[in-house]
């Protein structure tokens, strides 16, 4: 009697474990896009899982590719290494065929190896970490974004070179990707010879002032100020350094280039320069991608809009080429042919880096970012 | 065979300031062998910061405190941490009750066992047979001990849930756990009515003549000091005003006006 | 020395901030012993609610100077209701508890009031507007010190003055001292102890809530998250200066600003707060009383 | 009643006041509009309105049952549902079993995803389990726990990309890398009380980030360590799935192994020690306990699993940055000790199960997640400070057999 009771027990747990698992249908084409889609970072993943939806309905609409219709699966990773991994795995259970994704370079990290042992290609919008592309640890990784020394270098230049800065502080918020720009911005300046680097600090997000670094780059007697990291630190750096009148000129990476930091920041934003992605917006698959979005959400895009769009152009530009999902094939398509995308026409190189893509420099002007030439 | 009286504890000169306040001022005090020994004193006379003292609560600012355990050397005790007092052989009880709450009445006392016994961690983790049977003497030795202060049926109770005269038997069962040759009790008939009080009464002396274990004990309660103990010293405002025998206490001059003085504490 | 003086000048102005919100610590741990770990939400709070008030006021028209006293004044009744209310909630129902209860129950409630703001506004940092006017005889010094760090300096002497006045003469002043000395002999005596109780919360929440007000016009921005670190470098200073000891507290916050502000202009900014947690953890070690706080023996 | 009603108005109107500006108002600085959300106001006059009652019902409850275990002496008279089941063999065994056949047969029928996220949980059972003992069975309230995750988390990271050392080596030494912080920062923490060793804790957790975020030479600072090879099965080849599924497997291992040694642990001398430092610190000293010996043991022993976890941890993501080491982690932990009750195992484990796999299945709940663990730590502070389910008090069986050998 018993007996029977924990064998009823046993089927009832098996079969409520079983039913949450997903089949494997082959009659659709998968495109995961993970990235930050809840908390603080949502800003830099939402507008990318937009555009991928956006896509993907038009795309379905109209018959979808290879007459296969496009599932869309998104999955939240909050940036954080440990849910990239979670939801790796959950794309790769579900049986997706290709990645639009991550968004932060340290999930991209941690998801990719991964997506390659399932062999899955994964193309971020944004990921800027060099090794990602270099190292050549991560052969199915692409992006439709430039990486982060071609950025340090433009800053590095710019400063150098148009600016004239002799003595230069680097600031930056300790964190991966704003150290790293860091990095690369004082490897350029040394390695340009024209200028010197006077101070190279980490600050604390969250710490309640940064008067005591601002005192610190005046008393260095720097003539430009280069900051690696995110809006809110670079906001309330301009904004103490305005308070103790310090007028030198102040370059941050693309991490300040967006709404938020001339919302923050407001008229101390003005005169502020950051580089970032070249502005495609005069290229017509942008305006019509830009207006496409506004017509349907009812809003501008947000950042890395049209790096994600861009990375759902190539991504289903090489699975009409290659035929299919095959990994070898797709691999040889997005390397071989080029493609008109929101960012310019593309294509990949032998790393995974898009060429065709790059970074200039911005300047805040009348509480816009307007693109120097 | 007649016991010969040896010296157990002695304490020479002690004295304890808390900032600018002397809260116990070059006190002497001798325990030996055999003996029920009485403190007392009106409140804030000093006694229970004597104690601390002696039990290495307090680190003393002067004196010496010197210990004669039985068949070992004798030790100056003074800045001994409490838990090496205690392993020498002195232990006590609180003047409010300080009884590990949440554990059952049978683990308090096996607390007591503590540094009687030596299993480690690795030891703990392996259970091997040494660690069992010092376990299993622990559980013993503390049944024991709780049958002779009359809790044993109240074994497996939480601390908490006993009444107030138990709480005090089970502060002495758990002193006594630590094998001690000096046990200091610091008021233990407080809070007590008088049938419990009697009870106490015979359970000291009994300690005493059975366990071979010297009481020294704070008091506030006239009857119970003048009945079981030998000597009696008394302190007032942190100073040593008389010491002897109940009798000699009983007419000393000093205290009763002490005690006058402070409305009849008993 | 030029320098010297601009980083003591930024150190004092950091100092301050901490001094009005260790106030609330000192007093609270003076009279109950807790460690109020909602408390730098509390200043959170008050931050937002000003913000919130000045935005409205803005566009209803209203202007300048109005709008700071107004704002300030609504942060501080606000942050005081939240403090009075969470004393009630949080910490009254554990007044017996053993000791740890109220401590995890504090830190409860500090997750949750950070993320109630975080649900209830947004994850996002918000601009501030700078509610202090740049005045023009600040001018010439304005690189080392400004005009909103004077106002904010002014400010908290006056502050802290309005409140040593307060315990020092007044009749709950009174009642705060008597409770914290001992607190079932201030009942003996007649002292509502449940009302001292939730005054100290009040009091210290005000204090908290002008904090927050002066940081967010001054460094122009604010988010759910800045009362975590701000409220634990305060307790850092309540300690410092003896915890429960008022006069140490504001002591206590200026060292620790100080000590701050020197070791980012001459050590690294990038360790400061492995500089403030090491202060802390060698006073403790070192002189747990505090600079001035007095040894306590506890009780056998 | 009717004063119950009154006074459940009055406090849904006091917090109407006081969510008021947050709830409803929402500014727009920039463009100058006011969002005014009178929904929400009503939905906090509702919800206080019904919560005070509940609160005020709740109270009483309380009250009562404090009086109650004042008066008898039996507080055991109405065991909770917990305790009940595992204490009655009936329906203690078939639950058990039914347990370990789903345990076994979990990795095998779910897809990779829940495998993984269930490593995930196993690992915070783990963690709950080791912050359990310093917490719960020592009363050393540690709020920088997840230094120690940290510690065994890098220890394997930094041998393996400095030396290659595997998987297998690093486990244990993660382990008692754990345990040797734990000490080395035990040791001037000895004499501070509980609130002042909490404060300090939370400064050695945060100073742990920091420096691994800074020190770039050892840490790699906020780039992290990539590439941290999976554990190992004799030098096989594994895919990803059967690596989770064997990760799984030896989660589960590793959970028992907790149990076992922590149980054994809290049943002997050391154990006992423990809990009477929680209780008091004084008369436990008093009682020949040695202090120092006994916190550093609780501390270290505490460290210890978190060490050897985090070893575990940065083999299933393999990979580490120093985000994942944040106050937010050791608040989680502790809301798991909390939430589990002080001292209880099963407590501990159910609790670390919900709290991990909750916001993973039901997303919309992810965002609130926070905001519960809030309110749950400070509910359980008032209502059930011992837990779901309380730890369960321990008998001894006194042997007959020995009794004569002993007293001789």
């Amino acid at each position: 009697m018993r007996k029977s009771v924990i064998k009823k027990l046993v089927m009832v747990a098996l079969l409520s474990l079983v039913v949450p698992v997903t089949g494997f249908a082959a009659d659709t084409i998968k495109i995961g896009i993970a990235g930050p889609h809840t908390g603080d970072l949502a800003p830099y993943g939402i507008p990318t899982k937009e555009a991928v939806e956006m896509i993907a309905a038009e795309v379905n609409a109209a018959g979808g590719v290879l007459g296969k219709q496009i599932e869309v699966l998104p999955m939240d990773d909050q940036c954080k290494p440990e849910i990239a991994t979670n939801a790796a795995t959950k794309l790769v259970s579900q049986g997706v065929n290709l990645v639009i994704g991550h968004v932060c370079s340290g999930a991209t990290k941690a998801a990719l190896g991964i997506y390659n042992e399932a062999k899955i290609i994964a193309i971020s919008p944004s990921a800027t970490n060099p090794p990602l592309t270099q190292s050549g640890e991560y052969p199915n990784f692409y992006r439709t974004i430039a990486p982060d020394d071609d950025q340090g270098k433009l800053a590095a230049n710019f400063v150098a070179d148009k600016l004239g800065a002799k003595k230069i502080a680097i600031i930056h918020d300790k964190g991966d990707y704003g150290k790293g720009f860091a990095d690369f911005a004082q490897q350029f300046i040394e390695a340009g010879g024209k200028a010197k680097v006077v101070l190279f600090e980490g600050v604390t997000p969250g710490a309640m002032d940064y008067s005591a670094v601002v005192q610190k780059i005046r008393k260095e007697g720097a003539d430009a100020v280069i900051f690696g990291g995110y809006h809110p630190e670079a906001s309330k750096l301009v904004a103490q350094m305005n308070k103790k009148r310090m007028k030198i000129p102040f370059v941050g990476p693309d991490g300040i280039k967006g709404d938020g930091f001339l919302e923050i920041a407001g008229a101390d934003a003005e005169g502020v320069y950051a580089t970032g992605p070249m502005d495609v917006t005069s290229l017509d698959v942008n305006k019509k991608a830009r207006a496409d979005y506004v017509k349907k959400y009812g809003k501008e895009p947000g950042t890395f809009f049209d790096q994600g769009y861009a990375a759902m152009q190539s991504a289903l530009n090489a699975i009409k080429v290659a035929g299919g999902t095959d990994y070898a094939a797709l691999e040889k398509a997005l390397k071989s042919s080029y493609v008109d995308t929101a960012v310019g026409k593309i294509k990949f190189d032998k790393k995974g880096d898009a060429e065709g893509v790059g970074f200039s420099v911005f300047q805040v002007k009348g509480g816009k970012f307007v693109e120097l030439k | 065979m007649p016991e010969t009286k040896k010296k157990l504890l002695e304490v020479k000169g002690l004295t304890m300031d808390f900032g600018g306040l002397r809260a116990v001022d070059a006190v002497s005090l001798e325990v030996s062998t055999g003996e029920i020994v009485a403190l007392i004193g009106p409140n804030g006379a000093g006694k229970t910061t004597f104690f601390n003292c002696v039990t290495g609560i307090y680190n003393p600012t002067k004196g010496e405190v010197l210990v004669h355990p039985p068949e070992k050397k004798t030790q100056r005790i003074n800045g001994f941490k409490p838990n090496r007092v205690t392993t020498i052989g002195m232990a006590r009880t609180f003047q409010n009750i300080r009884l590990f709450h949440n554990m059952t009445v049978l683990e308090n006392v096996m607390i007591g066992r503590h540094c009687r016994t030596t299993t480690s961690i690795v030891g703990a983790i392996m259970r091997g047979a040494s660690t069992k049977r010092q376990e299993q003497e622990t559980i013993e030795k503390s049944y024991e001990l709780l049958k002779k202060v009359g809790l044993v049926n109240f074994a497996d109770e939480f601390a908490k849930n006993l009444p107030y005269g138990a709480q005090r038997r089970l502060e002495i069962a758990r002193a006594m756990a630590t094998d001690p040759f000096l046990l200091l009790l610091d008021e233990p008939a407080a809070g007590m009515n008088p049938q419990e009080t009697k009870a106490l009464d015979e359970l000291i002396v009994r300690i005493r003549d059975t366990e071979k274990i010297a009481i020294l004990l704070i008091e506030h309660d006239m009857k119970l000091v003048m009945n079981i103990s030998e000597r009696i010293y008394v302190m007032e405002y942190g100073k040593e005003i008389a010491q002897g025998t109940p009798m000699d206490i009983r007419s000393n001059p000093r205290v009763i006006e002490a005690y006058l003085g402070e409305e009849a504490d008993a | 020395m030029q320098y010297f003086l601009e980083l003591s000048c930024s150190g004092l102005v950091r100092g301050s901030i901490y001094a009005l919100i260790a106030l609330g610590y000192t007093m609270v741990y003076g009279i109950i012993q807790l460690i109020n770990f909602a408390h730098g939400e509390v200043y959170m709070i008050g931050a937002f609610i000003a913000l919130i008030v000045s935005g409205v006021l803005t566009i209803y028209g209203f202007s300048g100077f109005s709008i700071l006293i107004l704002a300030a004044l609504i942060a501080a009744v606000y942050a005081a209701a939240y403090g009075y209310t969470l004393e009630k909630i949080a910490y009254r129902p554990l007044r017996n508890a053993p000791r740890l209860s109220p401590l995890i129950s504090a830190i409860g409630m500090s997750l949750f009031l950070q993320n109630y703001v975080l649900l209830a506004q947004t994850p996002d940092f918000l601009p501030f507007p700078s509610l202090i006017p740049d005045f023009d005889f600040m001018e010439p010094i304005a690189h080392i010190m400004g005009s909103a760090e004077l106002v904010i300096l002014v400010t908290s002497a006056i502050t802290m003055i309005a409140l040593t006045v307060l315990i020092k003469y007044t009749r709950i002043g009174k009642a705060m001292r008597a409770t914290q000395q001992d607190m079932t002999m201030a009942r003996l005596v007649g002292v509502n102890v449940d009302n001292v109780i939730s005054m100290t919360f009040v009091i210290g929440s005000v204090l908290a809530a002008i904090g927050g007000v002066l940081v967010g016009s001054y460094i122009g921005q604010i988010n759910f998250y800045i009362g975590f670190m701000a409220g634990v470098k305060a307790f850092t200073a309540a300690v410092l200066g003896g915890i429960g000891n008022i006069p140490g507290a504001a002591l206590g916050a200026l060292v620790l600003g100080l000590a701050e502000s020197y070791a980012a202009g001459y050590v690294s900014s990038a360790y400061e707060d492995v500089f403030a947690f090491g202060v802390l953890v060698l006073i403790l070690i070192l002189r747990p009383a505090g600079l001035l706080g007095k040894a306590v023996k506890q009780k056998v | 009643m009717l004063d119950n009603m009154k006074r459940s108005i009055l406090v849904a109107l006091w917090f109407v006041f006081l969510t008021f500006p947050l709830m409803v108002v929402k500014v727009n600085t920039l463009k100058n509009i006011v969002e005014w959300r009178w929904m929400n106001m009503l939905w906090v006059a509702l919800g206080a309105f019904v919560l005070s009652i509940v609160w005020r019902w709740a109270m009483v409850r309380r009250d009562l049952k404090s009086s109650e275990s004042d008066s008898t002496d039996d507080d055991q008279a109405r065991p909770g549902i917990g305790q009940r089941i595992l204490e009655d063999p009936k329906i203690f065994k078939p639950v058990l079993l039914v347990l370990a056949v789903v345990t076994l047969v979990f990795p095998l029928v779910v897809d990779i995803y829940q495998a993984n996220i269930m490593v995930l949980a196993l690992i915070f059972v783990v963690l709950g389990l080791g912050l359990n003992i310093t917490v719960g069975l020592a009363g050393l309230l540690d709020l920088g726990y997840v230094a120690f995750f940290a510690v065994g988390a890098y220890t394997y990271g930094i041998l393996n990309s400095f030396w290659g050392i595997g998987f297998w080596t690093s486990l244990p030494i993660g382990g008692l890398m754990g345990a040797l912080f734990g000490i080395a920062l035990g040791f001037p923490i000895l004499r501070l009380r509980g609130d002042y060793l909490a404060i300090v804790t939370l400064g050695f957790g945060s100073i742990a980030k920091i420096v691994i975020e800074n020190w770039e030479e050892v840490f790699n600072g906020a780039k992290g360590i990539a590439g941290i090879p999976r554990p190992g099965l004799f030098g096989l080849d594994m895919t990803i799935e059967s690596a989770t599924t064997y990760t799984y497997y030896l989660m589960i291992l590793m959970v028992l192994f907790t149990i076992f040694i922590t149980n054994r642990l809290k049943d002997s001398r050391i154990g006992r020690a423990w809990m009477a430092l929680r209780e008091d610190e004084i008369a436990c000293v008093a009682m020949g306990v040695d202090m120092a010996r006994t916190k550093l043991g609780a501390y270290a022993f505490g460290a210890f699993w978190a060490g050897l976890v985090g070893v575990i941890f940065a083999a299933r993501n393999t990979y580490i940055n120093p985000n994942s080491f944040t106050f937010m982690e050791s608040a989680l932990v502790l809301s798991i000790v909390v939430l589990g009750g002080m001292g209880s195992i099963v407590g501990v484990i159910i609790a670390a199960l919900v709290l991990i796999l909750m916001p993973e299945y039901l997303r919309a709940f992810a965002e609130y997640r926070m905001l519960m663990f809030g309110a749950v730590m400070v509910l359980m502070m008032i209502f059930r400070p011992e837990g779901l389910i309380a730890n369960v008090r321990r008998k001894y069986t006194r042997s007959a057999v020995k009794t004569e050998g002993v007293n001789a």
